[in-house]
């Protein structure tokens, strides 16, 4: 199945006077993560002037996500940007958007589809990243547990394959003690690990998708001595991870910044709408720089600077 | 006389009534809504939940529930999509989803009629069975590469998209057998009096096995429609969706009492949730508000529905010359 | 037909013990006994619904199983259920065909025939009703007759009537008096279950007294008396059926002044005075139930004035009238009256909570010694004080549910068809209980479609139609003819 | 006799004697399981529930049911946070978070009580309007830096955890009302039958207010203990727990079909459902297997419940004509 890369014929549009209209797609308003992007989508479109964004819920589900792709597609967007809930369930539809003609960029995850331009925090390399410190961290022999986001979730799924190329397989030596699904969630998070702790005695390392379900795991032993060494990684780089991490309570997290990418979405998609560049030429990652101990009070002052860390 | 024809008719069309209105309104409100591409997607978006809530309109008409038609619709599409990929025939992979559903819901039947669980919690438990089945069967991971498989849910029939095809099939089963088979007939009595059900010779239990078996079938045809329209078998869809089958075929105007509902009241609670998610999509109306606003159109929605039919059924006693200011008393209830 | 040797029990009763009993071929054969003496049991096992724990049925000498109510159709055997077999919610050609609908040679359901024959039978009844109108808009009576009717067109050889005539009117029991006439001459055997002993000896040709589940003896009826049948029943001799005394009359408690709710009733003036006994007659649907009602706080009235022991009060619920001490047994036992699932000790206390939960605490004790001093003093048969009260007999029931009311120690007390569906010896108690009531200077009202009941026990009697009281009859002008003649 | 004695007493403890089974078995399959330490944990994790359980109780014995606590909870602690973080007052936070319990919960009941809008559906409006809210008030984002708030739900009494606290003083307050309050009686007579209970003078719309009202708190309480014990404010936090209460009590031996129900059971249900829970997590039982094992072992939990009072009482109920309607009703509200 072929897409046809869509050609500019959008110089006719340009002068349109309520600008261009752009239509987001967010993977779920439900998840803190894709909800601050969409915010920070928001507040980038609203700054370029000449573009404005529609945001919508996919609801964590994908035939909701697919319908509101045919719904754009009906309603005439001038670009539309995709946050895939689950990239290979939204394939046929992006197509058809490449078929309609409007230009289209998929990201946070990239969707492999011709005619289609990506901008992308790529998981593995979000994982990857602390798996480079736990290399180093982790003692001999450890015991760990890890947690993952929800059963076929792309990031989860993703990173966690980081995890194992880039850790666990060249760590033998580790052991891991269990493993379960908290579907993102602090509280599934922290009720898992109260039942390991119980049963295991001792945990050496959280190993976690994503810094919600850390930060649950931390909760649950936070007052307990046995675990004040304990070590864990999370991925997200959230407000609640930069804190733990100042605190000393977390090792180190893989930031996937929702500023960054809103801003590199904005001005792809207005590259491409004032025929600057070609659609199929976008394909950019925001880095994922690794946050520990030592940098934490950069990122703390960003967040204090959005407002998501008060004082 | 005349005001009280009027009065009958919206008792008997209240909710088209709603739904018509409703249309109009989005017709107005926004451009885009009346046109063609925009309400087929509508009709295409709102199938697979109208599908499910036809199986939840025969079992809330009998007195019954499935909670568990979520989950088991996604067992019944894993399943589906591994036999297709394992036979490269449609037809089989067809056959499995519904045999899935089937399987799934004569369970229920079981623990429903012959160890008296209640409905709730005996579909509740297969809620949690089928979909941790689906995801240890599939190991959590989406089966992907479908191929010709998306026929039935990417598919068209001249312009009508494959989903409502079947969309359009089942309701007309559907309304078929509520209306001009027995068996449709039985369910309004068991629901309505399962004690003259009885008496009257209907063989309760065994109907009471048919129409989990009907749900199970459409729980299966639904789940290859929803597989197949998000092109991958997802252990983990359809979260949830026995509500939304429930929402529809309740604002539809079948009762939790029993005994009470239609195949058309369904289609028409069915469009007009799907109306409302797409108006409130077309306007832009930001996420959190759009579910403020569906709950508060929900239950107007009920509210409007429930005070036309009210409105009537006090007896009248006094001879015709003594009330000739005409009826009209707030029933006692 | 004839059955032998029918035992059947249900947990904690026995409630049929080698049960025989035969019908001849085109009679009428009445089967008496006191409420739970287990002659709907024998029924519904005839008729499929129950199965006998031992015990054989014969039709015309051959021994048959039935296992349903289809099989007994299918063997010519229809039964009008003594709770009434309808659905609410369906139209009145449904309710007709209910469970036999007729079906075109496709399998789906002949709608035209079903249109078209409950057209006929509507007709030929002189029911004024439209064939898809909901059975719930009927009144209860019309009901009952859809009932009859659906079972005598069956073409049934058996016909089995547990107490058809508990809610319909004198004109219609006519009605069907006549056409049980008709069965008869057709060759069909009836049964025929009641409690009303003066239609019993009417129609029937044979009487057979159940009593505690076992069959006690069968007479054709020329050779037996009421005074025999009574004492078979109860198995002593009761020589006077309305235990009446005469009590001094004194001042009006209950004064009820211009009365009226729009379309329902009107110009309701009546009162009831200390020891006095009031009756109020007229035919089904005149508005009895509705005013009474509307005086007890469950629906609403528009107009007139409600005075208790001289001083106006506003009732607007049902609360309102208990703090009057003006209380009500309502008619409909099922849907206003008992908690079915709930225990016989917790339907009897229900409205005098404040007696037993006081002081911040439940005193389970006070409760118990409280209701069981009623339930002794009404002599209500249970098994034990924590029996949900949906396994008592009807009779039971309804004592239980007057124990409530007693608790509360009411001036007026309305009784609604107290003892509708009730058995004689029942029947007694509750009359007893009211000529103890007003000799403690209590007044009754009692609501009643049954006018030897009403002549036997009341000291006056208001008569109902169509929403208006048209007359007040003394003692002395007492008779059916009278009565009927305002209630028409 | 003594055949019967023992009957009657399997029948009315039926759901303690699977608890303690559930127990026994627990001990002997995991030596951690019956640790001090990690008993208290069982208690702790199940305390939220159970609290929520309480409410659906009130409300299921009344023929009612609430949908919309998961979401009310969510709402309620949002805001209570966001009070606490504002005032700086615990106590404010507190009343913050009951003051929103009791006013959607007001609006159920005028839905329900005044607009004769099905509980289910009245309930499941205010589920999505109130998680709207929820997510529309945090902009989809948690609250963070909670201090002092997380004693509510990580302070300790003794050696006895907070929310187990809460949980003892609710239970002892919901047995209070239960059985020692003239409200409490007349719940079983609302749901045993409502026509009967406004014939016998009960109150019954206020008494339906006063039910929403105390599940209101209930759920107030609960979205305290909650986001305090996960020391942040989740505004998608909780979503399904309704489910859960639900599951608790009907477990525990409250019926659908209303009038039936008891404290003890209720907590025994949440007992049962919590040491499930627990010793699948403790034995390492595969996620998706637990699941499964779940939905069967509640399946069979209610079996054994239903079977072992099936021998007298439920018999009854099925059979006796008076009932027959009423019976079955069972899937709904
Ligand atoms: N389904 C049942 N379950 C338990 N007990 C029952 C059931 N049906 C009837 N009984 C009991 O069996 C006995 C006989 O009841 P039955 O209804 O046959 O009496 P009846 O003679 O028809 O009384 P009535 O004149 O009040 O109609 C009673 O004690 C009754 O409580
Ligand atoms: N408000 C009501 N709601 C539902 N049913 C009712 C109501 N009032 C009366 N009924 C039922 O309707 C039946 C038939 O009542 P009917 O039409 O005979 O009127 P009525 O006023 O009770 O007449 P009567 O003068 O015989 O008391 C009664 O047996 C009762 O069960
Ligand atoms: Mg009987
Ligand atoms: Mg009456």
């Amino acid at each position: 199945v072929g897409c046809s890369s869509s050609d500019s014929k959008k110089d006719s549009k340009s002068d349109k006077k309520d600008g261009y209209k752009v239509a987001y797609i967010a993977r779920a308003q439900e998840d803190s993560f894709a909800a601050w992007l969409a915010d920070e989508m928001r507040a980038a479109f609203k700054k370029t002037g000449d573009m404005s964004l529609e945001v919508f819920d996919g609801e964590a589900n994908d035939e909701k996500e697919n319908s509101i792709i045919e719904n754009c597609i009906a309603n005439g967007y001038d670009g539309i940007i995709v946050q895939a809930n689950n990239g290979e369930a939204q394939l046929p539809y992006i197509q058809q958007i490449v078929e309609a003609d409007i230009p289209c960029i998929t990201t946070n995850p990239r969707v492999e589809c011709e005619g289609t331009g990506s901008v992308d925090a790529d998981p593995y390399e979000q994982a990857k990243v602390n798996c480079e410190l736990a290399l180093k961290k982790i003692p001999k022999n450890a015991k760990v547990v890890v947690l993952q986001g929800p059963a076929g979730n792309f990031h989860s799924t993703k990173r966690r394959e980081a995890w194992k190329k880039e850790f666990f397989d060249k760590r033998s030596d580790v052991k891991i003690l269990a493993e379960d699904i908290a579907n993102w969630n602090k509280d599934e998070a922290m009720q898992l690990m109260e039942d390991w702790v119980q049963a295991y005695g001792k945990i050496d390392a959280v190993i976690s998708m994503n810094d919600n379900m850390a930060a649950g795991a931390i909760e649950a032993v936070k007052d307990n001595a046995k675990y004040k060494n304990m070590q864990a990684y999370g991925v997200d780089g959230t407000a609640e991870a930069c804190l733990l991490i100042k605190e000393g309570k977390m090792t180190s997290t893989g930031l996937q910044s929702a500023i960054d990418l809103a801003k590199m979405n904005t001005e792809a998609m207005h590259d491409v709408l004032t025929g600057k560049k070609k659609v199929t030429d976008i394909n950019d990652n925001v880095p994922a720089p690794l946050i520990t101990s030592d940098n934490v009070d950069e990122y703390i002052q960003m967040y204090k600077d959005n407002g998501q860390i008060k004082e | 006389m005349k005001n009280s024809k009027a009065r009958d008719f919206i008792h008997k069309f209240s909710i088209y009534i709603i739904l018509v209105a409703m249309f109009i309104i989005c017709a107005i409100v926004n451009d885009n809504f009346l046109s063609a591409r925009n309400l087929i997607n509508v009709a295409r978006q709102l199938s697979v939940g109208t599908i499910l809530a036809y199986g939840e309109m025969l079992l809330v008409i009998a007195g019954l529930i499935d909670l568990s038609v979520g989950s088991v619709l996604a067992l019944a599409g894993v399943l589906s999509i591994a036999a297709y990929q394992s036979t490269g025939s449609l037809l089989v992979g067809f056959l499995v989803a519904i045999a899935v559903g089937v399987a799934c819901n004569f369970i229920n039947a079981i623990l429903v009629t012959h160890f008296d669980v209640p409905a709730f919690i005996a579909t509740l438990a297969m809620q949690m069975s089928a979909r941790g089945a689906a995801l240890r069967f599939t190991n959590g991971q989406n089966l992907l590469q479908l191929k010709d498989y998306t026929v039935f849910g990417q598919g068209n029939l001249g312009p009508i998209p494959m989903p409502v095809v079947f969309m359009i099939i089942i309701t007309i089963i559907t309304w078929y057998i509520m209306t001009h088979t027995r068996f449709g007939r039985s369910l309004y009595a068991i629901g309505g009096n399962e004690g003259a059900a009885i008496a009257s010779g209907i063989n309760v239990k065994r109907n009471k096995y048919i129409i989990y078996i009907i749900n199970g079938i459409f729980a299966g045809i639904a789940g290859v429609l929803f597989m197949s329209r998000v092109n991958a078998g997802l252990p983990n869809g359809a979260v949830g969706y026995e509500m939304e089958g429930l929402t529809a075929t309740i604002v539809g105007g079948t009762s939790f009492s029993g005994g009470v509902g239609t195949t058309m009241g369904t289609l028409a609670g069915g469009f007009i949730i799907g109306f409302l998610n797409n108006i409130m999509n077309l306007m832009g109306v930001d996420s959190y508000v759009q579910q403020i606003v569906k709950g508060i159109i929900i239950a107007l929605a009920v509210v409007a529905d429930i005070r036309s039919k009210n409105k009537k059924t006090q007896k009248v006693i006094l001879a015709a010359d003594d009330n000739d200011d005409k009826k009209e008393k707030a029933a006692a209830k | 037909m004839r059955v032998s040797g029918i035992n059947k029990s249900f947990p904690g009763v026995k409630a049929l013990d080698n049960v025989n009993f035969a019908v001849r071929k085109g009679t009428v054969h009445a089967l008496c006994g006191e409420n739970g003496a287990g002659k709907s049991t024998l029924m519904k096992i005839i008729n499929g619904i129950y199965k006998a724990d031992s015990g054989q049925i014969f039709l015309d000498e051959k021994p048959v199983t039935i296992k349903d109510p289809i099989q007994a159709r299918d063997y010519g055997i229809a039964m009008i259920a003594q709770e009434l077999n309808y659905v609410p919610e369906m139209s009145i050609e449904e309710n007709l065909f209910l469970g036999r609908l007729p079906v075109t040679k496709f399998g789906n359901v002949d709608w035209k025939r079903v249109r078209r024959e409950t057209i006929e039978f509507l007709r030929q009844e002189n029911l004024p009703y439209k064939p898809d109108q909901k059975l719930k808009t009927l009144t209860v009576s019309d009901i009952q007759m859809l009932e009859i009717i659906k079972a005598i067109s069956n073409n049934a050889q058996i016909v089995i009537m547990d107490e058809p005539t508990s809610a319909i009117t004198n004109r219609e029991v006519e009605v069907l008096f006549g056409k049980i006439a008709e069965l008869k001459k057709k060759g069909v055997s009836i049964i025929y279950i009641s409690h009303k002993m003066e239609e019993v000896f009417r129609i029937a040709d044979d009487i057979t007294v159940l009593r505690d589940g076992k069959t006690v003896e069968t007479h054709p009826a020329s050779e037996i008396d009421l005074d025999k049948v009574i004492a078979l029943m109860v198995g002593r001799k009761m020589d006077n059926v309305y235990p009446k005394e005469e009590v001094e009359i004194g001042e009006p408690i209950l004064e009820i002044e211009g009365l009226g709710s729009k379309g329902v009733f009107k110009d309701i003036n009546f009162k009831a005075n200390k020891g006095e006994i009031v009756g109020f007659a007229g035919l089904m649907g005149a508005g009895r139930t509705e005013t009474m009602r509307a005086i007890f706080g469950l629906d609403p009235y528009d107009e007139g004035k409600i005075k208790v022991h001289g001083k106006e009060v506003t009732i607007k619920k049902v609360s309102d009238s208990i703090a009057q001490k003006v209380v009500m047994l309502s008619e409909d036992r099922r849907r206003y009256g008992i908690i079915p699932i709930r225990s016989v000790m917790e339907n009897a206390s229900i409205s005098s909570l404040d007696k037993i939960i006081y002081g911040g605490r439940w005193h389970p004790k006070v409760e118990k010694e409280l209701v069981s001093k009623y339930f002794e003093k009404m002599h209500v048969k249970t098994p034990s004080l924590e029996t949900a009260i949906q396994g008592l007999s009807g009779g039971n029931q309804q004592k239980v549910l007057l124990a409530k009311w007693m608790l509360r120690d009411p001036d007026v007390l309305i009784l609604d068809e107290p003892t509708r569906g009730i058995d004689v010896g029942a029947k007694f108690e509750i009359y007893r209980l009211m000529t103890d009531l007003v000799k403690e200077g209590k007044t009754v009202i009692m609501v009643s479609s049954e006018l030897p009941e009403l002549i036997g026990m009341c000291d006056r009697i208001y008569i109902m139609n169509k929403g208006r009281i048209t007359g007040c009859l003394s003692k002395d002008e007492f008779s059916q003819e009278t009565i009927m003649r305002y209630a028409m």
